[in-house]
């Protein structure tokens, strides 16, 4: 297992044919995907990830950031093009099978059991190698310590943001080697959110190749190594966090200002 | 057993000149006669040897070859849940039948008697029981063979109270047949000195019956009527089992049946039950039998089996098979208009019919007598006793 | 075979009162079911009523036809009034048991022996039809042609039935189409969100549950025209008949449950006769007569299977409706 | 495609309060006075405010960590669930057991944070559904549709002005099912406005919606605030507090612990370190603190357990 | 052969009848020469008493005769009139009091050639069961069958809880258990023990079948719940009727299932197949509960439930788990249909459909989905049932029970043990 650096320089926008002396853990393939019949959501969208790498996604609403996500894990179908695990492809695969791969996802919306509780969300989260169990929780809980307090509470009957943590916390059980997220940070308090990033941000770290969509876009590019700018199921933008972060056409587009002072 | 079947002299004869006169000469007929009878639903059980016993008449009909060829079209009457009947009956009308024998159920009769009737078509129902149909506005075209309640009440509340029970527990399925037959041996019983002091009702389809079986334990009645249909089969050993006696029970047509493949030995040993109906022959069951192999009931088939035969009778009479002309001439063939000879077989009859003389048939189910609401007014009622091996032989 | 015979019954189901009744009654849940999303189960007991209360103001009152009518509508009024207070606050599927329960409660109380003066109990009640007969205005005689040849009652009989439907759908399709339509719907959707709205859920849920219980009453004295009132008509099974119409035809349509219940019932007959022809001829030697009017209901029960299988909208649904259900 | 945003600095109102500002201090024109609200789930207190006042013409935002009890403080106020005790009243009239589609009618509209979208409803239906006093929504009258014909239009055109605003007028015809979780949150927001509220409650508005288009909306909310709306918003994004809140209101573990301005709210010791935590406004790309590294590790040994 | 034959007739029509019948015992001399007879008994608290004389009188005809041995007595009539009979009290044993009036008796015929006339004396003790024993009695067997309604209900809980179907066909798989004892001990003659496995293994398969044939592929088109509830509707309709088709329409008896109860405990009886399907059903009941509760495929089975995509999510194989559920829940109901007829007693093609609403109404009592509300739900249905027919007609006994059910749902929407839902 290589040790993830920040990538060195900037890759050319937009561009696939890149020279990287890392494997690709996900590439996704000039993929077109949709919902209702005739209706394409994803456009021949592509996207690499490279062992280690933290990737981030961000777009406008209804961009087709979400159904990308789905998409790799099975849950949309792929009408056209491919999706590859490690040089395997798996397209349109069963969601459980990609979790044995040690592929996570967290999704952005239902994404806890309501009437179970925390401690059986977290359960479920390992629930391919129960034996781990002890040894996970006590992670997860550490990062969450509000959860830990609450282990016997539905989830159901949680807020907002306990549910989000309960969501990202049944990933992190996981132990995944890819991990899909979408919005983790959405509906967390500041404080949580900042946690939630740089928990991410360490995941990543100790070798966990992740790809996260975010609408805290800031926040997202400050951390990841690449990002992609997805609008109207295309990537339109590719590059280093730091530098779209920057980039004033992003700004303009799908930045805004405010978070700017 | 024979005996009894002829009228007595108290048989106050209706007025002959009543009687429809009779065309002497031979006959060159087609009677096509449609049957609604239970095939699906709760109440198949009572259909095979309904169905069967509608076959056998017709069998011996065609065999006598006396100038009347009978076709018989059979269709479901289903249950009263599944609205088939009028289906059936609308099939029945399009292949202009002239009579439609049917339905067991009161209330699936109920459903469809203005839909046949209305369309001239005789309604002959082997089973329906319900007093209500007696002054129904049916254009003088529906008709039963089945004896009245009031007669088997009568009948069943006597014998109980011979037997010497004060106290009676009725357990009544909830329908016009069981209530009215309960009605009946209530009154029976009651007037003879005994006091009912438990009739526990229960609804076809009903799954359980510890209530209404805790409820008759708890009132420890010398005796309980049993009325009911095939739900016997669940209730007598639940109540047997509950430490009522069984040869303290009294069974009904509608349940009287050999228990012997379903009961414990010895679980009914003693009980009674009444049965319309002179004791059918071994003869008539043998053809029944030979209709159907796979029957295990005869319950209604005699009747059935009469329908046919007079519905045939009647058209024979009339030389005609038209439903208003069969009609006319029912009461007339059973021997409810006239003092015509007696006669049991479909080639007697037809024989004296030929000749221009009136009739009175008299068939499987008893010496049938039409009255004019086309109910019957004469019925053998038989009474039986269960043996060790939960089979029954007649004992009166 | 006689093919044209049995296709010439199947197609005088098109437009038998039964049809019609099944259709009204199907619209009364398309209301409920279709638009409101009230999963009403107890159908059959608005049916009920309807056959009840218009045979008991006639026979125990001697109302007039009009005053028995309004005795139904009201009966049935009542009844949803007093079945939903407790239940509109229940999910479908509480409600769904509960109406059946309310439903069946309605059954036993008609059939129980303990009012047989009134309701003649398991017999059920006959003799009622006296004033309909009376107000029709067709001269006696035999009309029609090819297999629609029927008597001035049996017509009286199926221009009100199909009078009463024709209007109830046309009013249906003008309210679902207004504001007021859009409130059911969006209750049928998530009835917090409208709440939050400012709209009165409740009363929406009761206007819907007494409209299309009004409808089930109406068709419940269609129902009984032809025919004679019997208890054990009544039970949960013409309510699941009358659900397999509606998405035979598709939930939230007009024209959905109509057809629905033409093609039903023009099936069974087609099923009926087809099947006791079959044995007849001797082309099913394996089987009894009986057991062919088994298999009438087996095949039915398969073809509400493979209906849904196949079409899961039914025939004027919404395809597009499909793949958002959860 | 969006607009491109230029920070137009909002007019802030002033001069709110009566005395000193602190939890739940007096003010000068409250719309909604809660005093001794308390609900409670088992031995959870969710909910515990002693007085709280949210002041009239004005945008004040509702802050605190998860779990504060936000959401449940809007239900109890919007009559979506009982309090345990006390009593509360908006424009004068007390909402105790007053049902919650009579709250709403009173001018009082909320959004969910786990968003209701009537799914097989059209985004432009869910729009018209928001729409008041209809009279095409009574049962008798819908049946002629000259009653609400000309209504139905003015709303029609109205439902449209806002969803472009909103960036979802392309998907007015399609089903709300189909919306994306961003689209729904605007879809909430959207369909909450087309009632002309006098107090529009947001739970969480912004959350997962696209920042450029959030900026635009800021806009839109102030222009209505402007109109004379009063709004009360629930957000964990700090810089739109910032931006356009006149007041905050900090609740953690179902209390109020402090009121005031956004700029002095956020500076005070406790509010950052119980809710906006020390890496606030810091970059978190740079990395290596002690403590990450050795989390790393951590991790790292889990990983390698499952080799 | 007058004798052993009563023949009768309507005399409404005015149309009478023939012969009459007589009894083993009391026929004398008499019954030659006459057509309608009296007959009777006459007993002093129970006991018959011989030697007693009974005297007829009226229309101008007069006759007497004694009771026999078992106090019973015939006496033949010329007429089809009211007549008096008079019992002699001289002729009474010592002791014996009559009370004013009841000596004479005015009796009139029927439509039958037959009347019956019984002299009852004394108090006639009859030994009822007392109020608080009838309801022990029905508390117990409401007990036992609101076990068994679980026991029925926990398999359709099961499905519902982890498909969200409400499965109307269960009440078939119920049936089906018990068709298939039926077959195997009945029709094929196999020892019992043999044939109650055979039975439970091809209900579980019976599970295993419907879901791989059906709701799976049915899943896979993304059906929704209310149109996979009305596939279930005509399931239940196909699968009824296929049973009528094979097995007829009526009803048969397992073996032993018609033994005589012989377990007592004070006024309670109970057998022990009573005993064995409470013990059965409360093993099973919790067994289920520990499955649901404690175990990882049922924590599964609760998450799939929950939010199926996010369980395929976690790494839940969820066609796997639902083909679990499926074959459990086909082997329960097949468990609870054998014992059913065993309990009620009896085996017919619709037994399971006549209770599919009360184990309807259980489950939703008790909460939807929740195992232990399906106990509690079950219970109250059963006791309620039993317990309500103290006041109610008996055949009404079913609308105590619903009432609950709809009283209970007014005061609690999500049922006893249910959850209520949080909004916002
Ligand atoms: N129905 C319930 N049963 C039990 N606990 C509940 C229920 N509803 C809410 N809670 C608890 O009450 C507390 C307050 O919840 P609430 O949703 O109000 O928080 P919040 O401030 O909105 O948080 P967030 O910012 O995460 O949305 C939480 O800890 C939650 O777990
Ligand atoms: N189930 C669905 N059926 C049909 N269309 C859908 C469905 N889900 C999403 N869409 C459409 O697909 C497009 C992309 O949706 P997606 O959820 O991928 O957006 P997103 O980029 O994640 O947006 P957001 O930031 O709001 O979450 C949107 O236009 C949406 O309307
Ligand atoms: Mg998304
Ligand atoms: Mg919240």
């Amino acid at each position: 297992m290589t040790n993830s650096e920040p990538a060195a320089s900037a890759e050319p926008t937009g561009g696939t044919a890149t020279v990287d002396t890392r494997d690709l853990v996900v590439e996704v393939r000039d993929v077109t995907a949709g919902y209702l019949p005739g209706v394409n959501i994803l456009n021949g969208c592509s996207l690499t990830a490279r062992d280690g790498e933290l990737i981030g996604i961000i777009g406008p609403n209804g961009a087709g950031k979400s159904t990308l996500l789905k998409a790799i894990f099975g849950l949309v179908k792929v009408r056209e093009g491919g999706i590859y695990l490690q040089g395997d492809e798996i397209t349109n695969q069963k969601a459980n099978k990609l979790v044995s791969k040690g592929v996570g996802f967290v999704p952005q919306t239902n994404n806890v059991f309501p009437s179970l509780t925390i401690q059986e969300n977290l359960e479920m989260g390992i629930f391919q190698k129960p034996k781990d169990l002890k040894h996970r929780l006590e992670f997860v809980v550490d990062i969450f310590p509000e959860l830990g307090k609450r282990l016997a509470q539905r989830a159901g009957s949680l807020s907002g943001g306990e549910r989000q943590m309960v969501a990202m916390s049944r990933a992190l059980m996981m132990g995944p080697h890819v991990l899909l997220l979408d919005e983790p940070s959405a509906g967390l308090s500041p404080v949580r959110q900042d946690e939630a990033f740089l928990r991410v941000k360490e995941i990543n770290r100790a070798g966990v190749t992740t790809i996260m969509v975010e609408q805290n876009a800031r926040r997202c590019l400050q951390i990841c190594d690449r990002g992609y700018v997805l609008d109207q199921g295309r990537d339109a933008y590719e590059g280093p966090g730091r530098e779209l972060l920057n980039d004033p056409k992003v700004i303009g587009l799908y930045l805004g200002t405010l978070g700017q002072d | 057993s024979t005996g009894g079947t002829t009228p007595e002299e108290s048989e106050e004869p209706a007025d002959t000149g009543d009687a429809l006169a009779i065309e002497a000469g031979e006959r060159d007929l087609t009677l096509k006669v449609g049957t609604i009878l239970p095939q699906s639903g709760t109440l198949a059980f009572l259909g095979p040897p309904e169905e069967a016993g509608v076959a056998l008449a017709a069998e011996e009909i065609n065999e006598a070859d006396a100038g009347i060829q009978v076709e018989v079209v059979y269709r479901d009457s289903g249950d009263t849940t599944t609205d088939i009947a009028t289906v059936s009956v609308t099939d029945l009308l399009s292949q202009d039948v002239s009579a439609i024998i049917g339905a067991a159920s009161s209330g699936v009769s109920f459903t469809v008697i203005d839909q046949i009737t209305s369309a001239g078509v005789v309604h002959f129902s082997p089973a329906n029981t319900s007093p209500d149909f007696t002054d129904y506005d049916d254009n003088g075209l529906y008709f039963r063979t089945a004896p009245s309640d009031l007669l088997q009440g009568e009948v069943l509340g006597n014998l109980i109270a011979e037997d010497g029970a004060s106290t009676l527990g009725l357990l009544v399925l909830n329908d016009p047949y069981g209530t009215g037959l309960a009605a009946a041996t209530t009154e029976a019983f009651e007037a003879a000195g005994g006091e009912v002091v438990a009739e526990e009702l229960f609804n076809t389809g009903d799954s359980n019956f510890d209530a209404q079986l805790s409820a008759i334990n708890a009132s420890n009645p010398d005796a309980v009527a049993v009325i009911t249909f095939d739900e016997a089969k669940v209730v007598v050993p639940a109540l047997v089992g509950a430490g009522y006696p069984g040869e303290q029970l009294y069974f009904v047509d509608g349940n009287l049946a050999d228990y012997s493949a379903d009961f414990a030995p010895g679980l009914v040993a003693g009980a009674k039950g009444t049965l319309p109906g002179p004791e059918l022959e071994a003869s008539f069951e043998d053809r029944m039998l030979g209709v159907d192999p796979n029957l295990d009931s005869f319950s209604y088939g005699p009747e059935s089996y009469d329908a046919l035969m007079l519905i045939a009778l009647a058209a024979y009479a009339a030389n005609s098979t038209a439903g208003e002309d069969i009609g006319a001439y029912l009461q007339q063939v059973s021997g409810g208009s006239g003092d015509g000879e007696t006669v049991t077989t479909f080639a007697d009859a037809a024989a004296l019919l030929a000749e221009g003389s009136q009739i009175d048939f008299d068939g499987a189910s008893g010496p049938i007598t039409l009255d004019e609401n086309g109910d019957p007014t004469e019925a053998t009622i038989g009474i039986y006793e269960y043996e060790d091996d939960n089979t029954y032989t007649r004992i009166g | 075979m006689d093919w044209i015979q049995i296709f010439s019954n199947a197609a005088q189901e098109l437009i038998s009162p039964t049809t019609a009744a099944y259709a009204l009654a199907a619209l009364g849940l398309a209301i409920h079911f279709g638009y409101t999303g009230l999963l009403n189960f107890g159908q059959a007991g608005f049916m009920a009523l309807g056959a009840y209360g218009f045979a008991i103001s006639t026979l125990t009152f001697g109302f007039p036809v009009w005053a028995s009518v309004l005795v139904g509508i009201g009966a049935s009024i009542v009844f949803a009034l007093i079945l939903g207070i407790p239940t509109l606050r229940l999910r479908a599927d509480y409600l769904a048991i509960v109406t059946i329960a309310a439903a069946e409660i309605l059954r036993l109380i008609f059939t129980t022996n303990t009012f047989d003066d009134v309701t003649g109990s398991a017999s059920g009640l006959q003799g009622y039809k006296g004033g309909i007969a009376a107000m029709n205005p067709i001269p006696d005689g035999t009309y029609g042609f090819g297999p629609f040849t029927y008597n001035a009652y049996d017509w009286w009989i199926r221009i009100l039935g199909w009078t009463v439907v024709i209007l109830a759908a046309l009013f249906t399709w003008s309210i679902m189409r207004s504001p007021w339509g859009r409130v059911i719907k969006g209750i049928r959707e998530d009835e917090d969100a409208v709440r939050a709205l400012g709209k009165n859920v409740y009363s929406y849920k009761m206007q819907s549950l007494i409209l299309g219980g009004v409808f089930g009453t109406l068709a419940g004295m269609i129902f009984i025209m032809p025919r004679a009132v019997v208890p054990a008509n009544y039970q949960t099974s013409l309510t699941f008949f009358i659900y397999a119409i509606l998405l035979l035809g598709g939930a939230a349509t007009i024209l959905g449950p109509i057809v629905g219940s033409m093609i039903f019932w023009v099936l069974l007959s087609f099923f009926s006769g087809f099947m006791a022809r079959a044995v007849e001829a001797g082309w099913l030697p394996f089987m009894t007569q009986v057991q062919a009017g088994q298999l009438r209901f087996i095949l039915v029960g398969v073809a509400i299977m493979l209906l849904v299988v196949f079409r899961p909208q039914g025939i004027f649904g919404n395809k597009k409706e499909l793949s958002f259900v959860r | 495609m969006s607009d491109n945003a230029t920070p137009t600095t909002p007019v802030k109102t002033t001069g709110l309060h009566v005395g000193e500002a602190g939890p739940g201090c007096k003010k000068v024109d409250p719309i909604i006075i809660a005093d001794g609200v308390k609900r409670t789930f088992g031995g959870l207190t969710a909910v515990d405010v002693a007085h709280v006042e949210i002041p009239r013409g004005a945008i004040t935002a509702l802050i605190g960590p998860n779990g504060a009890g936000k959401t449940t403080f809007f239900n109890l106020l919007t009559g979506f669930d009982k309090p345990d005790e006390g009593k509360w009243e908006f424009d004068g009239r007390s909402l105790a057991h007053v049902p919650a589609y009579r709250v709403a009618r009173m001018g009082l509209i909320r959004t969910f944070q786990l968003t209701k979208a009537l799914g097989l409803l059209t985004v432009l239906d869910n729009m018209k559904l928001g729409a008041k006093g209809q009279s095409g929504e009574n049962l008798f009258r819908s049946v002629f549709p000259f009653f609400w014909r000309s209504q139905e239009d003015e709303i029609e055109a109205k439902a449209k002005e806002i969803l472009a605003r909103f960036k979802l007028d392309a998907k007015q015809e399609d089903y709300a099912a189909s919306l994306s979780g961003g689209q729904r949150k605007l879809l909430e927001m959207a369909r909450a406005l087309m009632s002309d509220p006098t107090l529009v409650m947001l739970d969480e508005p912004m959350a997962g919606v696209n920042p450029a288009l959030t900026q635009s909306l800021l806009d839109h909310i102030l222009d209505l605030k402007s109109q004379g709306m009063t709004v009360l918003f629930v957000e964990h994004d700090m810089h739109m507090v910032r931006h356009i809140a006149d007041w905050v209101i900090v609740m953690a573990e179902g209390k109020i612990v402090a009121e005031g301005d956004p700029h002095e709210v956020m500076r005070d010791p406790a509010v950052i370190d119980a809710y906006l935590g020390a890496h606030h406004d810091t970059d978190l790309g740079d990395d290596d603190d002690p403590e990450s590294v050795e989390h790393i590790h951590a991790m790292k040994e889990l990983i390698d357990d499952e080799q | 052969m007058l004798l052993g034959l009563l023949v009768s007739a309507l005399t409404l029509s005015g149309i009478a009848a023939s012969p009459a019948m007589a009894d083993e015992g009391g026929t004398d001399s008499q019954a030659e020469e006459f057509e309608y007879f009296f007959s009777g008994n006459v007993k002093y608290n129970d006991e018959p008493l011989e030697g007693v004389s009974i005297a007829v009188s009226g229309n101008g005809f007069e006759a007497e005769t004694e009771t026999d041995e078992n106090g019973q007595w015939t006496l033949g009539v010329p007429e089809k009139e009211a007549y008096e009979l008079t019992l002699d009290e001289d002729t009474l044993p010592e002791g014996v009091i009559v009370e004013d009036g009841q000596s004479t008796i005015d009796a009139e015929f029927g439509l039958t050639k037959r009347k019956s006339v019984n002299f009852f004396l004394g108090e006639g003790q009859r030994v009822t069961t007392d109020y608080g024993a009838q309801v022990l009695i029905r508390v117990v067997n409401g007990l036992n069958f609101g076990l068994l309604l679980a026991l029925a209900a926990i398999g359709l809980s099961l499905i519902f809880g982890t498909t969200g179907l409400s499965n109307f066909a269960h009440a078939e798989m119920i049936t089906f258990g018990a068709l298939m004892m039926l077959t195997f001990s009945n029709m094929l003659g196999l020892p019992v023990w043999l044939a109650i496995l055979i039975a439970i293994a091809l209900s579980a398969g019976l599970g295993w079948t419907l879901d791989a044939g059906l709701w799976k592929p049915l899943r896979k088109r993304g059906v929704g719940l209310i149109p996979l509830m009305i596939v279930s509707i005509g399931l239940s309709l196909a699968l009824r009727y296929t049973f009528q088709f094979f097995y007829g329409g009526s009803t048969r008896q397992l073996p032993g299932a018609t033994l005589p109860r012989e377990i007592v405990l004070g006024p309670i009886l109970l057998s022990w197949i009573d005993v064995a399907s409470m013990a059965t059903s409360v093993i099973v009941l919790l067994a289920v509960a520990y499955f649901l509760l404690r175990t990882r495929i049922g924590k599964a089975t609760r998450a799939v439930s929950d939010n199926s995509p996010l369980a395929a999510a976690s790494g839940i194989d969820v066609d796997r788990v639902i083909r679990i559920v499926w074959v459990l829940g086909g082997a329960l109901a097949g468990l609870s249909g054998i014992l059913w007829a065993y309990f009620r007693p009896g085996v017919s093609w619709d037994m399971g459909f006549q209770i599919l609403l009360l184990v309807f109404a259980a489950v939703t009592l008790g909460g939807l989905g929740t195992a232990f509300g399906a106990l509690v739900g079950s219970l109250i249905v059963g006791l309620f049932i039993e317990v309500s027919t103290l006041w109610l007609p008996s055949d009404m006994k079913y609308v105590g029970a619903l009432l609950v059910l709809i009283l209970v749902l007014l005061f609690r929407p999500q049922g006893i043990l249910g959850r209520r839902e949080r909004i916002g």
